[in-house]
């Protein structure tokens, strides 16, 4: 990793669509180094979190713990695989550095890492492929390894797995898990097991506007395996949660 | 199989044109029979020729200034919104300004010579290609660009990597409307002075009422505009292949 | 009914069919009569060709080439009987004789038959049209000659090209093709389709036109006045000077033919390798008041 | 602030215009200075107004016949892949096709009056509209056309509800370069045999070198061609709001 | 129901793209009114089989068991939503009669049908807003929606739930298996707790090119609730075909 991951304190005045207001006056801290997991019902605004960190929407504060600003030390990872239709697997894969001018050496770098990567998600015969020829899967597989191409000391993933089977799944979670030890991460999942095994510690959202629980922090270093006590135990405190949380949202 | 289909729709046209030379009762010298006109081709081919090739170079050198020019005005007023919102009313102003007005303008500063010609091509050309590929830029699906920035993307690399390639269908669709155009661009100059070129011809055989030879210039440029279409078209669809 | 095709926009040459409706002649002789300008010279006889109109205004060695070229056309009146057209150049230029035009660029308005008129005034000089270059300037002669494009133009018109220079503060200097080798010719005719020439609207129409020409050089004065009262954008000092200068060339008996001057131009043109061996002048240029 | 900015942006233009003149020393009969025009702008308002409105009528008739034409030639050689091959090169060919040879079969057919002068700018208008709307029809994503062939839409209903919707932006794109190009169509249409209108008052002052007065009426025309172009370009942007 | 709903066959000679052969020389029955899950890695060709019966693929043959043509009968989800940005939620729900020039009796019928399912996945407040205002499981539902609305005999979803939060993915699992109770099914998912719940029997794809094993039959009628002892009796069984058939895809 390049430098050490910062903790991350998001701070949200008020944020309203047409709808209503979704956020309002919400505080909420990330620690440095640490996967967090965001859960909650569809719609709460688990997506619209990630972006205000990200700098892609106003209407939030979002500061590093030290101090220096999170521009540029951030790799985002959207709902959307947001592949390039015009870009091979390959060059998709390297878009970042070459985005930010890389020179020769630094994209020597970036492409083996993308070779070595495309390898480890699965896709080494599809680096020539242009993405509209893959499958779903695949496509976000790709994004997935984009995003790790970036190597960033923050990473925001929204649902980087949802489109995965049950095998390749578990593999990429180790993958993501393993490359991201020392990150800073939100990952935004609907999967409770996988919030288990991956979380440091678990927000759930709901209700309107949408208020923040938690977190709940498993024991042990994630990956934790599914059969982990630690994971069994709070998996039922979390889906009481969730459905408290989908409660509180459908009602208002 | 492609060259009969062009075989065919030559054949169609002229039995049209026959058809519409017996419907209407049109006179030869105001719209003559293909074969007169035939006649004519062959009779002068080595007059068309000749001045064919000199409208063919102000046509391609029209099409390249001027796209290249269009190109670059839209890369230009998509980096400045402020720049947009002050020149756009200036290029729409272009477009409404008759050539002839500014004739003795443009032939003032670059004289009678191929210069002005062109000069006259690359205004007619340019617009269509900037406002399509203006169009297109405006139009990068916004996650594309959301990506980019979290990726630390200068401005200018976005424009290059982003925008430009999701925009090339626009722009292409741009030149060809440019492709189909530019012939009349380097008419209408050779018509506002010249000594030479297919403009130049048919404005001589208009003059000493030779139509028929009037209507083979222009059988001629048709035959250059189509060529120079479906050439650049080709072209054009192997650039956006990603395209479905 | 009449529809009289004018070669040009409405300028002092028209100026018996202006004054004509000005001073209702035409309503005296029965006829209503539109004028409309077309925006190519070349355009109003293959109207008239067609039958889209009665009387198009038109050129005499236009006309040649029109029937060479099978217009079933037949010039039945004279508006102009004299050559407008000349070659000029700048008084204060360089160009003081035709001979001096060697290597020189010459600025023309297409009307077809410049080379030959060019040709051979050069001839008489004993240069040839090789010696110089000929550059199409479309609508703008004076410009060209101004701004120093071309050193010299043909084409331009004595009563207006030169009234536009001195407008600018220049002096023109013209060379007249009728002296410098070329047969003299009507510079603007009336010309009707061939099988139309029994209409008796086409007479009056003539009758008119004189009884205007008449009226002009009877009132010199008025008849300025009652011409840029036709339309507005006729009244400036251009159009003023023009006026001057056109009045004494308005053909005085429209209707009169000079077979002897239509037979000359035609072998002309001939020599000059514009038109084929020339038809009888009797087949394209009649006088309708005779004999009938 | 729009206000503003058009009065800032004219002031601009004529400042620049002013010092073109001061730099090449045009003389005034090539290019006039601005405050000449002014005057004749403000001398003949009468004339000058009296022919815009003619010329308006041209524009805005040639805009609705161009567009509703283009729309349905797009239409109609989208949903018909033959028709497609077959006819798109007589399209092309008729954008080569330069005015002054047409004008006379214009009028044999439609008379000295407004159609023969609307048929020119519909003629200029209809290719850009064309070929842009085509493009937008030829590119729908091929997701939402599998989803209603699953839906057991008629090709009319795919073509009405996916295709065109989706080709909309294209469209409007085609429009806005039609919007620019229409008042020269206007002015190039009263070439052809013309008794009023901005395009005749040009021509004609350009003969009689009373070359203010000209642009006068090229200033004139520039403000329709804005006026116009602005307009459009409002209703357009609401027409596809729902685009990013 | 319009009718009942058709067994379905379908029989693919070969296909295959540039990367290889997909399938080649197949034979599947998914019986009449059932639902059968198809199960697999990434990429094995489980949307692809979905296209070849939709008659979106040359490739393959589908035929009804009632011998008359399927055409006409299917409701086809695809992965991503499809939704039409130009059209209102609500607009969007009632697409298929529109486009088939349904007559006002019929929009108007589809148009209460559209309004009582927009509740029933819980978007009654997002009838008017455009579909780019909604969160991706937003999205996904009104999809759902979408498909349920057209009442087809024959139901075609690829991962319909994929965006889901728990809560709201049980109860549209719910929702769906009870108002497409006796249509023909063809469920594509990726998590197997999701199949064994809902499907009368189970595919799993895998290997290249890709063969199809099982089906896996869980007793009892669907939805089964999680803790159903066929259920848990079959989820070991499954797991490991489907690691199986993983290292099968991954190993050609
Ligand atoms: N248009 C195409 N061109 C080339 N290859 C294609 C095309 N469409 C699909 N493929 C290939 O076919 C294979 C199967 O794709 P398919 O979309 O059916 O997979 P899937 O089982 O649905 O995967 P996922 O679970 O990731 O959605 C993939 O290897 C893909 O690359
Ligand atoms: N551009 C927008 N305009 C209006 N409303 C918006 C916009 N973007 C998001 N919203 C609204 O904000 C709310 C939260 O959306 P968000 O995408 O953050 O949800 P989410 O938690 O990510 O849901 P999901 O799990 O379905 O992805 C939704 O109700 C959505 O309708
Ligand atoms: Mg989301
Ligand atoms: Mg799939």
């Amino acid at each position: 990793m390049p430098e050490p991951a910062p903790a991350i304190h998001l701070r949200i005045d008020r944020l309203a669509w047409e709808e209503g207001i979704l956020f309002e006056d919400l505080d909420l801290s990330f620690p440095a180094g640490r996967w967090s997991c965001l859960l909650g019902p569809s719609g709460c605004g688990k997506t619209t979190l990630l972006r205000l960190v990200a700098g892609l929407l106003e209407g939030g504060e979002a500061r590093a713990s030290d101090g220096r600003p999170l521009d540029g030390r951030i790799a985002y990872m959207a709902q959307s695989d947001l592949l390039l239709p015009w870009l091979t697997v390959r060059e998709n894969l390297v878009l970042g550095p070459r985005l930010r001018g890389a020179g020769r050496a630094l994209m020597r770098d970036a492409r083996e890492r993308a070779a070595e990567l495309l390898a480890q998600v699965g896709l080494a015969a599809y680096a020539e492929a242009l993405p509209q020829t893959l499958s779903g899967g695949m496509r976000q597989r790709a994004a997935l390894a984009r995003t790790l191409v970036e190597d960033r000391p923050v990473v925001l993933m929204d649902e980087p797995f949802s489109a995965l089977d049950t095998v390749s799944r578990h593999r990429l979670q180790e993958l993501a898990a393993r490359l991201l030890a020392d990150r800073t991460v939100l990952l935004v999942t609907h999967n409770p097991l996988e919030a288990l095994r991956l979380g440091h510690q678990l927000f759930v959202l709901g209700g309107r506007p949408t208020r923040v629980q938690g977190p709940l922090v498993p024991e042990g270093a994630p990956p934790r395996p599914a059969g982990d006590p630690a994971v069994l135990r709070l998996q039922g405190a979390l889906l009481d949660q969730l459905v408290a949380s989908a409660a509180l949202t459908e009602a208002a | 199989m492609r060259l009969v289909r062009a075989l065919v729709t030559a054949a169609g046209l002229l039995a049209l044109w026959q058809l519409l030379v017996w419907a209407t009762e049109a006179p030869p010298y105001i719209l003559p029979a293909p074969g007169r006109v035939a006649a004519a081709f062959v009779a002068r081919i080595d007059l068309l020729l000749a001045n064919a090739w000199v409208t063919a170079l102000e046509i391609v050198l029209g099409i390249v200034i001027g796209t290249l020019l269009g190109i670059a005005s839209a890369l230009l007023l998509a980096s400045f919104a402020p720049l947009r919102r002050w020149l756009l009313p200036v290029l729409v102003m272009t477009q409404a300004l008759p050539v002839f007005a500014l004739a003795p303008i443009l032939v003032l500063w670059l004289g009678y010579g191929l210069a002005s010609k062109v000069a006259m091509a690359v205004l007619i050309i340019f617009f269509p290609v900037t406002a399509a590929f203006l169009d297109g830029l405006a139009r990068t699906s916004p996650g594309w660009l959301e990506l980019a920035r979290t990726m630390n993307a200068s401005p200018g690399a976005m424009l290059w990597h982003i925008r430009v390639p999701a925009a090339l269908p626009a722009l292409a669709s741009g030149i060809r409307v440019a492709a189909a155009v530019a012939p009349i661009g380097a008419v209408v100059g050779e018509w506002v002075g010249s000594s030479a070129g297919l403009g130049y011809l048919m404005l001589q055989a208009n003059g000493r009422m030779q139509v028929d030879l009037m209507f083979a210039a222009l059988l001629m440029l048709c035959a250059m505009a189509l060529l120079l279409y479906f050439a650049l078209d080709h072209g054009l669809r192997r650039m956006t292949r990603w395209q479905v | 009914k009449l529809t009289v095709l004018l070669d040009w926009f409405v300028n002092p040459d028209h100026g018996p069919l202006v004054i004509a409706k000005q001073q209702g002649f035409f309503e005296e002789e029965g006829l209503e009569v539109e004028l409309v300008a077309p925006a190519d010279p070349n355009d109003p006889p293959k109207l008239v060709a067609a039958g889209k109109a009665d009387i198009a205004i038109s050129y005499q060695p236009q006309l040649h080439l029109q029937v060479n070229e099978g217009l079933p056309l037949v010039r039945i009146g004279t508006l102009v009987a004299t050559p407008l057209n000349s070659l000029v150049t700048l008084r204060d230029g360089p160009i003081d004789s035709i001979k001096q035009l060697e290597g020189k660029k010459i600025g023309f308005s297409v009307a077809g038959f410049e080379d030959a008129l060019l040709g051979a005034m050069l001839e008489s000089k004993g240069l040839s049209l090789s010696d110089v270059e000929l550059v199409n300037v479309n609508f703008a002669l004076s410009p060209a000659l101004l701004s120093g494009q071309v050193d010299a133009v043909i084409g331009a018109f004595r009563n207006f090209e030169l009234n536009q220079l001195e407008l600018e503060g220049k002096k023109g200097k013209a060379f007249y093709p009728e002296e410098e080798g070329v047969p003299a010719y009507d510079e603007l005719i009336y010309v009707a389709h061939k099988d139309s020439l029994e209409r008796p609207e086409l007479r009056r129409f003539l009758a008119a036109v004189e009884r205007a020409t008449l009226w002009i050089l009877n009132h010199r004065g008025r008849s300025w006045d009652s011409f840029k009262g036709y339309a507005k954008e006729l009244d400036d000092k251009l159009n003023e000077m023009a006026w001057k200068d056109t009045l004494p060339r308005f053909a005085h008996s429209p209707a009169a033919l000079d077979t002897g001057r239509y037979a000359r131009v035609a072998s002309f043109l001939h020599e000059r390798g514009l038109i084929g061996a020339p038809p009888a002048v009797s087949t394209y240029a009649v006088d309708l008041n005779e004999q009938r």
